[in-house]
């Protein structure tokens, strides 16, 4: 079983943008993803998760440095400056490593 | 006799405020709205297929004109009055051009509970309101800018939510008339008032989180809140009693011209118009807009239809 | 013709106990729990409004003062014979002298079903019965000590789900009277057995992961569990009995002090007493009484009624 | 007249094949499909009692064997014609062999919807039809393989949600009769077409899903999920014809035979058969076979039903 | 885009002490996390998730190291005794930083 | 307050295989583990969430190293060639570390 050094990149934000995202990712060639739902607070106030418009979400992403380090500019340019976000990155060893790489990438 | 229901709402609300451990999932809050927006609807689609429709084109045609004079109205208000930014003012426009599915249904309980009729195929013109103030919101912000991705834009208006639920509802109803929705009855009208109370107790809930925001936007906020939906209501009791609607129609005209979007419009300013801050607009007709209405506006809407009525014969 | 609700219970029961894959949603849960309360608090408030409020004081008083004797008898007991430490007797304490809302509400569907008549307006001691013993629980395991902060305390318990969608529903059905809550009773008055079936399933799945941790804390508890609701069901009737109650009223008085909380008490200690163990509570209350109660208590308990009438004329 | 409940799935389809933000969370997904499946046992279990069941053996031991000959057609099918590896042809072969409850439902709305009556019966061969095609699935994947865990397997099976559920209402419909189950008729019967109304819906929005993978499988599979459920129905209705049922019973157990699992089964291949590829067994009954049912099988199985019956007399 | 390295702070704890925590939260200054509703097992047994009784949360905080350790010290005296709880830290590069640094620290 | 090092291991996957893998971590000495219901995608396509058979789990376990390359291992061996999962492993440090041991390696 070998194991291969990856990047996790953490997104926590607006419900709402799930769609935009999951578009977002499909064009950078992102098809790996998972997201669960959340409740939270930060700089915009608490959202109790009690209905549509004041649930968050958090999506994990396993992939390589470069691709994380794309998306994370992509976030950076299109929704940070007005959208309830947070995002980080994290390493992480996996299993099946092919999975984490784009198409492009490998 | 007070309507029980917006003593459910006040109960969410009290419940909230005192930070009580009352919590309604999110799950149910979908299922309760799909239901009343299934109801409403259904209802008004079966009462559609006995129309003629080629004799309510006028009256569309006229109602939707409300949708796009309404957040003309408010926009300059907002804008120098009010002393918003430019992309603020034009979404909370478009939250008051729009309009509130859950305040109908309080109206529509409103009615059936002093047995007053109305034109059964309101629900078309929710449908009809719904949309064009979210189209002038964008254009107010933005111009006729090749920035916005219009097809992305119409996609996220009528394709959200509320919209495919109410359509769809009016197509089944339309198409299956009086007699093929007899037995969905039980569930979807016998029970309309239980759900719109529960509705309404989780409505009190969120609400009063809105609540909280309120003295952080101040006054101009608190007053625009409780104006303009007095403005909405005149002009939608006025253009009702001009279409010449029962006094019950009337009140729903009044009422749905007075209430603001809190789904539809600003899901699709996230998208389309995300600089413009959504916790402004949201105190607005969440926290201020949606419980006056429901308390305080549906009765006086009542009465000012009246006014209006006799005022024009 | 047995009731089939006690039938979903055992369903549950079983298909957790054989580790089915059956599961019903937290969320599921919510929903069905709080239109039980709701059903109960709004049929007890209609009825409450027609009562002369004074006339019911001292039912008041004493009925509340059963809610502190009982964890009073119960504390030496689990401690001295028990051998329990100080925190789980108090802790375990309380939660018996506390109620269950939803072992009440089988109680009521066992009278339905036979056509018993009650005092409709038993919802408040419902009410009135959940808090003392939470405050009991905490002196016995703290004293009149400084650090408690009762503040939050009161809080927690006066603010609980349980007890404000139970008191709104009362205070609802009160303002609205029987004829304002005539459009509510589709939902919440003629599905009450059908949503009552739904959460004795879901009850009978969380009741099976704690009959596992029964066999960890041994036969003390086992017997605990199966005595003291005997000798709650056996106050609680003579109370009724003296009171002059009906023989269902007696029924569900000698059900509520029989019965065991589940939701309210573990949550409250928690916070207040955090020290005792919330297993070894709910072990008993949900594991053992719960499942004794709904399936032989209450029946036993309407037999035990009617002797306890007998006797005391 | 068109049955409104196939409009809300296709409504359903709609609105997922053009990606609206409508969406129902499974905690839903979870309330609906549990009450329809108490609706069926219940009303089953009741009928059940009422009949005396070793005249029902003959019934009884046929119709299981359908369960076991359906799954041997398809296999050589799948295998020869197909080319798919074994243990896809073995997992297809037990999804078809098996049945689905809910196209079961739609069945028995669309027959009360025209006033025909049928067994009440059948639910029983509901239970009977979903368990027999997976242990042949299991058995051709693998043949009598020691690998094969038949204790776990078994309990996947017997214990796997649908079943419980099914069985469970069945038992209770059972013990408590007709008498014993009209508190429960509010919710589960009265309520049994707008439960049904709105999880189509949700099965819309879940089809739409599996829509989108059919490319990607190509034209045999779409063939055999349009094809094998007409054999299906002709073998039921057959069967049906000989076993003299009413024309109801002949179509309801024609829609059995032509359904196609997608959840039982599903599950218990995921354990047993890991190796099968879930994606395409799941396109062919949930993508294809249970909209084909739905929309066009079942009126067309009503009319075979009368054929076969015309035929054999 | 700059990227800052901060603490994740990960709870793990009974759904009944959502609102303590949240309080303290609020008496510690911290203003941003984030919570999911979780089943789970640990040395207190199963916790199913099928009821408020035995459903679990599963918060996360990003913050510096500093804040990271104050609130691992105030969850060790006050909880760990009693409750079912775990938690843990880890390294994260996080994008927007001044969203992680409470106002004490800034 | 002391802190250990240990591992945390992240494995998403479907979840229809929840039972048989809680069987698998009972077998395995595991007895601390939460899961968190999630959707997503992957080379299997997406899961939406929206019924059981779309649905996916997050499970976490907080372990030392042997036990987490153990668990891996095992998971390697029976799910990943045949099932939709990933896993990963992190580093973390924990604060009530007799927690994260199982009894074998006490
Ligand atoms: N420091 C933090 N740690 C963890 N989650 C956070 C933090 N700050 C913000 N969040 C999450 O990100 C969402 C949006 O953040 P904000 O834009 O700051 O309101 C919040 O609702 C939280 O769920
Ligand atoms: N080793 C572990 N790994 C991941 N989660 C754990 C672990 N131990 C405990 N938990 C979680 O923490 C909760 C409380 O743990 P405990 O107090 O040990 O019962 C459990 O219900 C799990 O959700
Ligand atoms: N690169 C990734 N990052 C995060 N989650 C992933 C990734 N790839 C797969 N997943 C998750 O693992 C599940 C199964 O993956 P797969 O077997 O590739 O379909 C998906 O449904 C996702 O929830
Ligand atoms: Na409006
Ligand atoms: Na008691
Ligand atoms: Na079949």
């Amino acid at each position: 079983m070998i194991v291969y050094k990856r990047k996790l990149l953490t997104i926590i934000t607006e419900s709402g943008l799930e769609n935009a995202l999951k578009r977002d990712f499909e064009r950078l060639g992102i098809h790996g993803y998972t997201i669960v739902s959340a409740r939270g607070a930060g700089r915009r106030g608490e959202r109790l998760g009690n209905w549509d418009g004041s649930t968050n979400i958090r999506i994990e992403i396993v992939c390589t440095e470069e691709v994380g380090a794309e998306i994370a500019q992509h976030l950076y340019q299109h929704y940070y400056e007005h959208s309830g976000m947070i995002s980080y990155l994290s390493d992480v060893d996996v299993l099946r490593p092919n999975k984490f790489e784009t198409p492009d990438s490998q | 006799m007070k309507d029980p229901i917006i003593l459910f709402f006040v109960m969410g609300v009290l419940a909230g405020v005192m930070r009580s451990q009352l919590r309604l999932p999110s799950q149910i809050y979908d299922l309760l709205s799909i239901m009343l927006l299934l109801t409403i609807g259904l209802k008004g689609g079966v009462e559609l297929a006995k129309q003629n429709l080629i004799e309510l084109i006028p009256q569309i045609v006229v109602i939707t004109s409300l949708g796009i004079i309404l957040p003309l109205i408010a926009y300059p208000v907002l804008l120098h009055l009010g002393k918003f930014k430019r992309v603020d003012s034009a979404s909370i426009a478009a939250h008051y051009g729009s309009v509130s599915v859950g305040t109908f249904a309080v109206a529509v309980s409103f009615l059936n509970a002093k047995g007053i009729s109305y034109e059964q195929y309101m629900p078309l013109f929710v449908v009809l309101l719904e949309m064009p103030a979210i189209f002038i919101g964008i254009l107010l912000a933005r111009g006729i800018s090749k920035e916005t991705d219009w097809k992305e834009v119409s996609h996220e208006i009528f394709l959200g939510k509320g919209v495919v639920v109410l359509m769809g509802g009016l197509l089944i109803g339309w198409i299956s008339g009086d007699e093929g929705i007899e037995p969905l009855k039980p569930l979807f009208f016998d029970q309309f008032k239980g759900i719109l109370a529960l509705f309404l107790l989780e409505m009190g809930l969120v609400t009063s989180a809105h609540l909280r925001s309120l003295k952080r936007y101040g006054l101009f906020i608190l007053s625009f809140g409780l104006l303009m939906p007095l403005l909405g209501a005149l002009m939608g009791s006025l253009i009702g009693g001009l279409l010449n609607l029962t006094p019950g129609g009337v009140t729903l005209l009044a009422t749905l011209s007075a209430s603001a979007s809190y789904i539809a419009v600003p899901a699709a300013m996230r998208i389309s118009v995300p600089e413009a801050n959504p916790t402004l607009s949201l105190t607005a007709s969440l926290g201020i807009t949606f419980p006056f209405n429901v308390i305080l506006g549906i009765p006086l809407y009542f009465w000012l239809s009246h006014q209006v009525i006799a005022f024009l014969n």
